[in-house]
């Protein structure tokens, strides 16, 4: 109880800040749309084509625009020392921690939620046909996506290359949730729910979420405690 | 009573000792002076005490217990180089938030009175990245003695402060010294910390060169101890 | 009194607007080929022009501000952006209507529509970069010069128009469409109120601007005790 | 004379720094082999139709690539505050702006140049039938990318989001730039020299470097000194 | 003869005026120590004495000069807070670096030179990154210094510097304004600073308070400037 009060605590202190400046919020959301924009140049996405790869671009974006955002959360601290402050505070890491990927869970839903109706605008993909599934394909990899930036946030954040260095692990680091994430998108906005395989792609989401979630708590205290 | 024990305490950096062999004691209501030239490991030293980093070696207790220990957290206030106020928030949204963390029992009470204890009761919905740097040194200082603790441990606070955030700083450490906080401070500055200090702790590359009480003759001449020890 | 002015100009463009409208949808007789619907032409070729005369006018005052380094400037630059980007979405918004029903999609990577989108996307990133900059004079100063790079890219979208095959109409006012006089007359017209709302708009949020700036003086006035 | 030789001294700076470390240099390696992939997972690359976007992909991988390295351009004066120094020095801000952007151009050309034969292996992409052609698209819209890029990172070097705001801002401005050379390179890879429309791509490469240059040398003062 | 004359410079941050229109002159040869307290606008004319922000309204010349020139660049040195030495560069390159940047004769050979004088030249090879603390600031010194400037910017130099390095950093004052150059420095450590000066000037809320030489009285009691002038 007092574990997740103190995350919940660490999360609205997030969200407040957060919300008072939108900064990263509007830079992360105008970085979706101009994405989807140069992706438009890169494909000619009037070809039927587009189509077949809505899903795969879908969460390109979102992974571009995710990874900028969560490099920001522990880097957040870094300014005033804020984050030797919190550590040294009673709050556990492993709470600290959960509050600030829930914090950035709720941030990258919330773009989420604008870039897809965006998307399909502008992609004229219908996702409206299977919207359950998609709402748990979406939640499911935005965790694994959240709590897989996160960490590496936390790993990162006293490096000089911050923002080099983070990109680089997390992208590779995501390739089995982005990829079922892309498989069922794709199929989900051609109107099939998934079966037989598809099924596998969610388990595997499931299990990718559970595994990190449980090693980056874990693990985040010898991260944070030099 | 003792407060707080160093024992044995190594710190490498890589293959670099940066504290080599640490030991010392300071029993309850002690202010320990941290002296020592650039790069000497007392900040080294003060993250250790923090529970920031963890020593390559040696143990170090806060009242019998370990310094990670949540309690031991709990009852303890930290000010390092940076402020760790947050610059998006209001100065009372920062210390309600820390009561919250400390889990003062009235948060909100907590942060009203320590906003008028240090005169910025006026600036209450005011947010940090407005704030002067006097003013926010002011709150540093509040948020680090908000919860009461029992061991204040301070890196330099006087750095860049002027004369009135000095006297500030200074009257609220006396009155946490009278009521039976410890006190390690680390500074260049030795005439502001040799007032309050009723111990001095001189480490000289990595190593304690000399512990002992804070004499009358210090305070008269502050380079005294250098040059006494200070080569060793 | 310049209240008073503004209130009388949005009045006017207000009026203007209504009798537009009335003699838009009984005055005017149906486009052979896309019917009713053809009039919302009156409101996004004037909404698009309106929005590139706002961006210049920012362009104007992003390098007036340089040479002088006068506020007023600064709050001209912003103002006027803001105008533009809101008449930018309007052509926007009323291309995309008009769209799903002529051609039946939302959208389509046309560059004409593309190009609009991409300017849209350069001004909106001019008030991102405004959040994220604290101090008033760096940021008017940071504010202007991207404002000024931000408007020589505009050609090089717009020329590059030529050279691309598009669905979008071709320019009927400058270029190879043709029109009818009446409805050019109407798109004309329909443009004067547009201009004056924008002016307006351009006014009000200047009269903000300057009193943010003053409040923001006195608090860190207060602020350092 | 002078002005050169101090251009040439920031330059030699700034590449001496990067080849000690070749921190940021290994970063946007792998970054861009790291987009590669996860394009290569998003687009089915085995088809017929990965010919066409070739150009396309190369440019995104160039772009995300170079937004990158670019941004830590000025932003490694920030440590220890070397800008405050260098813009004290006698030597003016056009001169420092150039250095740094000849360095980056180095760094970036020479990325480019590893990635171009690894993305022909992986989309089966033959480049070498146009050298000649290729090399000229490729040096304008990287001298392209590279201004702009330092450009924005003088800009935004002061603010908190840098890293969120120079994408945001950059490729926008880029996109003129990205278009042409995306075109070229789609036509040159399908070994077509250019002619008639693509000459005037070439052209307008030509006139966007030039005007931004001059922009970019005219205003850096302004940016740089408060 | 004048070497630095500030006519009525105002610096706004947006419509907040940092700076009041400050006027006074300093003489060839002349150390005026800035004080005043935290947020009064020290940094912020520092940093338009070096050329590093324009003011608002007001000029400032510099042996004759406007302070943006280069020439007059050439003369200036400075040490703002952070130490402008690059981590990944050894102490020589960076020496030379900045010889080279200065248009110094031989940069190579002052560069030598510059290491020998702080005493660094047995890590004349080593990455900066290595060095600790103190070794940094001597090289930051050694790199304000290499080119015998005219005129010295210093913003608060002492800060976190420990009794050798003040020292070290003393004596090349001592020895530049000897040899006529002009120091203007910033500094919340009034007997250091006292010490050295020639000439004092306070400045409160951005106001000029007080300027004149610095007395004999204000040496014994360091306090006594902010007490008689502080409340302007
Ligand atoms: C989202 C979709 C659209 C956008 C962003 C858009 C954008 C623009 C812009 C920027 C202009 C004025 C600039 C210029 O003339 O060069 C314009 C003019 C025009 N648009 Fe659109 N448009 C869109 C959809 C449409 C559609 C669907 C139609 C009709 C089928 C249409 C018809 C016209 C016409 C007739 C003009 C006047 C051209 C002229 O006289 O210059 N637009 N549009
Ligand atoms: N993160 C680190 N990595 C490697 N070496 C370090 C690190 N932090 C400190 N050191 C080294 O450890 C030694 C002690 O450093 P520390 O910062 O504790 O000194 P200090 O006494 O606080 O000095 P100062 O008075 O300059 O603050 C120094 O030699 C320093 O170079
Ligand atoms: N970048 C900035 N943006 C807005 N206000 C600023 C900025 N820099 C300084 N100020 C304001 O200008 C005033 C003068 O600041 P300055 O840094 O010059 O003070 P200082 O005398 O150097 O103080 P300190 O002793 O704390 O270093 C302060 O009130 C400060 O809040
Ligand atoms: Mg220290
Ligand atoms: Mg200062």
């Amino acid at each position: 109880m007092l574990f997740l009060r103190q995350a919940w605590t660490v999360a609205q202190k997030d969200l407040r800040s957060e919300f008072r400046t939108k900064e990263a919020l509007n830079a992360s959301l105008s970085f979706a749309l101009v994405i989807l924009l140069l992706f438009s140049f890169a494909f000619d996405p009037t070809a039927e084509m587009t189509r077949e790869i809505s899903g795969g671009l879908l969460w390109l974006v979102f992974a571009f625009a995710g990874a900028l955002l969560l490099n920001r959360s522990f880097a957040r601290e870094l300014e005033n020392d804020c984050l030797d402050v919190l550590v040294v505070s009673p709050v556990p890491a492993a709470a600290l921690f959960l509050g600030k990927a829930l914090a950035n869970y709720i941030l990258l839903l919330g773009i989420e939620a604008v870039c897809l109706p965006v998307f399909g605008v502008f992609y004229n993909a219908d996702w409206t046909r299977q919207p359950a599934w998609l709402a748990i394909v979406i939640l499911l990899a935005t965790w694994g996506i959240t709590i897989i930036g996160t960490m590496f946030s936390a790993l990162t954040v006293n490096l000089r290359l911050r923002e080099l260095m983070l990109p680089m692990l997390v992208y590779p680091m995501l390739i089995p949730c982005l990829m079922a994430a892309m498989q069922l998108t794709t199929a989900l906005m051609a109107g099939q729910a998934p079966s037989g395989d598809q099924l596998a792609w969610v388990r595997m989401l499931v299990g990718f979420d559970i595994i990190f979630t449980a090693l980056s708590v874990a693990l985040v205290e010898t991260v944070l405690i030099g | 009573m003792t407060a707080l024990s160093v024992e044995n305490v190594w710190k490498y950096y890589g293959d670099f000792p940066a504290l080599r062999g640490i030991s010392f004691e300071a029993r309850q209501g002690a202010c320990v002076a941290l002296l020592g030239r650039n790069g000497a490991g007392k900040t080294t030293l003060l993250r250790i005490l923090a529970g920031l980093s963890r020593p390559t070696r040696g143990s170090v207790r806060v009242f019998g217990r370990d310094c990670l220990d949540a309690e031991v957290r709990r009852q303890t206030g930290l000010i390092g180089h940076g402020i760790g106020i947050y610059d998006e928030l209001s100065a009372y949204e920062n210390l309600r938030l820390f009561a919250a963390l400390y889990g003062v029992k009235d948060p909100r009470r907590a942060a009203m009175e320590w906003l008028e204890r240090t005169g910025l009761e006026r600036v209450r919905d005011g947010l940090v990245r407005e704030f002067s740097r006097g003013m926010r040194q002011r709150l540093a200082v509040a948020r680090a003695f908000l919860h009461r603790p029992s061991l204040l441990l301070l890196d330099e606070p006087f750095t860049a402060l002027d004369d009135r955030a000095i006297a500030l700083l200074q009257g609220l450490l006396k009155e946490s010294l009278a009521g039976g906080a410890t006190v390690v401070m680390s500074t260049h500055q030795l005439r502001e910390a040799l007032e309050l200090a009723t111990h001095v702790a001189l480490i000289v590359k990595g190593r304690l060169a000399h512990a002992g009480e804070r004499t009358a003759e210090m305070l008269e001449d502050p380079g005294w101890l250098y040059r006494t020890y200070g080569e060793a | 009194m310049r209240e008073k002015i503004l209130y009388a100009l949005g009045a006017l463009a207000a009026l203007l607007l209504a009798r537009n409208i009335w003699v838009m949808l009984t005055g005017l007789p149906d486009e052979a080929f896309q019917g009713a619907i053809f009039r919302i032409i009156f409101f996004h070729v004037p909404a698009a022009f309106t929005c590139f005369l706002c961006f210049f006018v920012a362009l104007v005052a992003s390098i007036s501000y340089l040479k002088s380094g006068k506020m007023q400037w600064d709050s001209l630059a912003v103002s006027a952006t803001e105008a533009g980007l809101a008449f930018g979405a309007a052509n926007l918004v009323s291309g995309m209507i008009w769209a799903r029903i002529i051609w039946g999609i939302w959208w389509t990577w046309d560059w004409r529509l593309t190009s609009m989108l991409v300017c849209w996307l350069l001004y909106a990133g001019y008030l991102v970069l405004r959040r994220a900059v604290e101090e008033p004079a760096q940021r008017a100063r940071l504010s202007a010069v991207l404002s000024i790079l931000s408007f020589a890219v505009v050609p090089f979208v717009f020329f590059s128009i030529k050279w691309f095959r598009t669905q979008h109409p071709q320019p009927v006012l400058y270029g190879e469409g043709k029109m009818d006089a009446a409805y050019r007359a109407m798109l004309y017209l329909n443009w004067v109120p547009l201009l004056m709302l924008a002016a307006v708009l351009i006014a009000i949020r200047i009269g903000q601007e300057n009193r943010r700036r003053e409040l923001d003086a006195l608090r860190r006035e207060a602020h350092s005790i």
